[in-house]
């Protein structure tokens, strides 16, 4: 007979546990927590940047500059009542805004945010985060189709075409990548900027890549699905209080995400002049993405839908083709070595 | 790891979910989705058999490759026939789709 | 404690879990059960809600869709050739080259077809 | 841990598997398809053939199941659910049957039969070069082939779907 085991012995393995570099980096800096105040402070970034364009100040009075105001709005809408229509599917929306945020998370995994600081450094990491950005659609469709309101019916059906319309020159914008590097391992890929960020010779994939974000990320001036002025908020519509949270946190999250993707693959990632620490140059090309994204839908009209997809499956597609071949002249001339890992 | 027969197994049990829902289900939709798990087996066992193979060889995963997307084209076909299917008849219940059988 | 990669991002899954689901049935508990017919009605502008909600189909954009299921088989194969892209012999990079070419046409198809409204 | 990781991924393999085919709304139905096959990448994963999970997932669950789900809202359009008539019983006795049956004979005669040694390598992960290596020059044919199928799939989809101008109706508008 053993006995049970002494408090102090839990408390010693639970202190070993949460000190252990793995538990960190999963629950606090590349990971969790990193990502939630990521997409929090995105919401106020977004807020405040669309103020200036529009020549107002923004949230002001929640801390300093109203940088505290994301909490005040999570408190708010967790306090909210959850009103799901008559005929909606209540699990099944709260189930989707669950899964959403899962999805929208899941990315950070493969990402190095510094050289070896990254929770999984695993081979297959940029089909990993496609794969994972590919399962977006199939939620939002349900979320528009269980919500039985024709607003988020329709909202979903857009947003399901967009993205799909424009996964394609998305993967393909990247693909110049990994012809130069011969890599999915996105440490490898950051490594092999060193020398010369690839936002130069694949600028063509830069800017498919870049449209191609902006319309997975539903934002001006491809944010069809929830265009305020004629669908409200889009698949959204019906998501209340708590998991209108969730969803809303999910897309600033994918947001984050998006924008660190970007910047690992075309911006040379950590890399950066060492005054600073490289997590810390990552979080600013990171952040600046970001910004400019925001700065994107404060000065934009929106496009036609017809128009937009149009465009996606011709105009990028072709140009994504294009830096394909481009790349592979390089390649053929001799240049390739210079991004070799 | 776990021995080689629990994967069989495995995709045996998928297969027979598979075949079960083939023979019972009225659905043309539900019976896609059958052909979708039976195809999704023989996966398993391609990737297994590939794995617990001594060298593994890369052969089972070219295969499962082409299985996928084949698959996928499959699928894409099948929908379509079931859409021209509800627009002819009104219905997706294959034991209604009897007119040609006269 | 070497933990595989794969382990690690189904922990990290099960972390935001049960970081984001409790909010959920925080909300979930937290708000009034009373039904209403005016409160649950779905949102229409205001306007009492008009027929079904799932009702007018997009059915124009069908071949996007197609063409989506198609290229994404057909990207996933050219990943694999971009990986070994610099170390093949340029013969083997033709074949992807014909690969790609027998696509065009259905693809042109697909996209003339989805520009013609009267067709859907 | 892999142990566990093998149980709890086949567990969810088959029950969804099943809940794909016992699911009273067919929505649902294609979510446990989805499901059922996100399981299956996780095995591929544990088998050492990451970049075919993550191919799997893609193209499966990012497009296969997506376009069911369209079918299905597509065909539920009109009578808002589809009212699916209760197979008889007999039928779905005869089913569990037949697939039991099949199941035990594929199971034994493939573990009575197998040439392979159950003794796998430790550590083994799917060299992504090799990959595609063998898929342009081993495959290419097979490679060439699959152009071919994609081409035709697309144009015989979209040649079934698409109506006629003699005999357009009218309810399939917008």
């Amino acid at each position: 007979m053993q006995g049970l085991p002494a408090i102090q012995d839990i408390v010693n393995l639970a202190a070993k546990i949460i000190t252990s570099r793995t538990f960190l980096e999963i629950v606090v800096f590349p990971g969790f927590l990193n990502v939630f105040v990521g997409a929090a402070l995105l919401t106020w970034l977004e807020r405040k940047v669309i103020a200036r364009v529009q020549l107002r100040i923004g949230p002001l009075y929640a801390g300093m500059w109203g940088i505290l105001q994301p909490i005040a709005d999570g408190i708010k809408l967790l306090f909210k009542e959850m009103i799901f229509p008559e005929l909606a599917d209540a699990k099944l929306l709260m189930v989707c805004a669950l899964g959403l945020m899962m999805i929208a998370a899941a990315p950070v995994v493969a990402i190095p945010f510094g050289d070896g600081l990254v929770i999984a450094n695993m081979d297959v990491g940029l089909i990993y985060v496609f794969a994972a950005i590919s399962l977006f659609p199939t939620l939002i469709l349900l979320i528009g189709w269980g919500s039985n309101s024709k607003y988020s019916f329709i909202g979903g059906l857009r947003s399901l075409f967009q993205q799909v319309a424009y996964e394609i020159p998305m993967w393909l914008s990247v693909l110049g990548i990994v012809m130069l590097t011969g890599t999915l391992n996105l440490t490898d890929i950051v490594r092999a900027q060193e020398k010369l960020w690839f936002v130069v010779p694949q600028i063509l994939g830069f800017v498919v890549f870049f449209a191609a974000v902006l319309a997975e990320l539903e934002r001006i001036p491809f944010d069809l699905p929830e265009a305020e002025s004629e669908l409200v908020m889009g698949w959204m519509t019906e998501l209340t209080g708590a998991a209108f949270m969730v969803g809303f946190l999910a897309m600033y999250t994918k947001l984050y995400v998006m924008s660190a993707l970007i910047t690992a693959l075309f911006l040379g990632g950590w890399s950066g002049p060492s005054i600073l620490p490289q997590p810390v140059w990552f979080l600013l090309k990171t952040f600046l993405v970001a910004t400019v994204i925001v700065i994107i839908r404060g000065a934009f009209p929106r496009v036609r839908v017809d128009i937009l997809l149009r465009t996606g499956w011709t105009r990028l597609l072709i140009l994504a083709f294009a830096n394909v071949f481009v790349t592979a002249m390089l390649i053929w001339l001799g240049f390739g070595w210079f991004w070799r890992v | 790891m776990e021995p080689l027969s629990s994967y069989i197994i495995l995709s045996s049990a998928l297969l027979g979910v598979g075949i079960y829902g083939l023979v019972s289900k009225r659905n043309a939709i539900r019976l896609l989705i059958s052909v979708e798990l039976i195809v999704n087996a023989a996966n398993i066992n391609f990737v297994a058999f590939a794995r617990y193979s001594n060298p593994p060889i890369l052969t089972g995963w070219n295969v499962v490759f082409y299985s996928i997307a084949a698959a996928a084209m499959e699928a894409t076909v099948g929908l379509a026939l079931i859409l021209v299917a509800f627009r002819l008849n009104g219905t997706i219940d294959v034991r209604k789709l009897n007119r040609l059988r006269g | 404690m070497a933990l595989d990669s794969w382990s690690l991002v189904a922990i990290f899954e099960i972390v935001v879990v049960i970081t984001t689901f409790p909010l959920l049935v925080f909300g979930w508990v937290m708000s009034a059960k009373g039904r209403n017919p005016i409160r649950d009605a779905p949102f229409e502008s205001g306007q009492t809600r008009l027929g079904e909600a799932r009702l007018r189909y997009m059915m124009q954009y069908y071949p996007y869709l197609i063409m989506f299921v198609a290229l994404d088989v057909v990207a996933m194969f050219l990943f694999t050739w971009g990986l070994v892209f610099a170390s093949l012999p340029v013969a083997q990079d033709y074949l992807f080259l014909v690969f790609l070419i027998v696509l065009v046409v259905p693809l042109g198809y697909a996209l003339y077809l989805s520009g013609r409204r009267e067709s859907w | 841990m892999p142990d566990i990781a093998f149980l709890a991924l086949s567990g969810l393999v088959i029950a969804s598997a099943v809940f794909a085919l016992e699911a009273r709304e067919l929505i649902y139905g294609a979510v446990g398809l989805g499901l059922s096959l996100i399981g299956i990448a996780g095995l591929f994963i544990l088998l050492g053939a990451e970049y075919l999970a993550m191919f799997q997932i893609a193209v499966y669950v990012g497009a296969v199941v997506v376009l069911i789900l369209f079918t299905i809202m597509l065909v539920e359009r009109e009578r808002g659910r589809i009212v699916e008539e209760e197979e008889p019983v007999r039928l779905g006795r005869a089913g569990i049957y037949v697939a039991g049956l099949v199941a035990l004979a594929v199971a034994a005669a493939v573990i009575l039969l197998a040439p392979v040694s159950p003794e796998a390598p430790e550590f083994y992960r799917a060299p992504l070069q090799e990959l595609g290596r063998s898929m342009a020059s081993s495959y290419s044919v097979a490679l060439v082939i699959l152009g071919l199928l994609i081409g035709a799939t697309v144009v015989g989809g979209l040649t079934l779907v698409k109506i006629e101008q003699k005999e357009k109706t009218s309810g399939t508008a917008q």
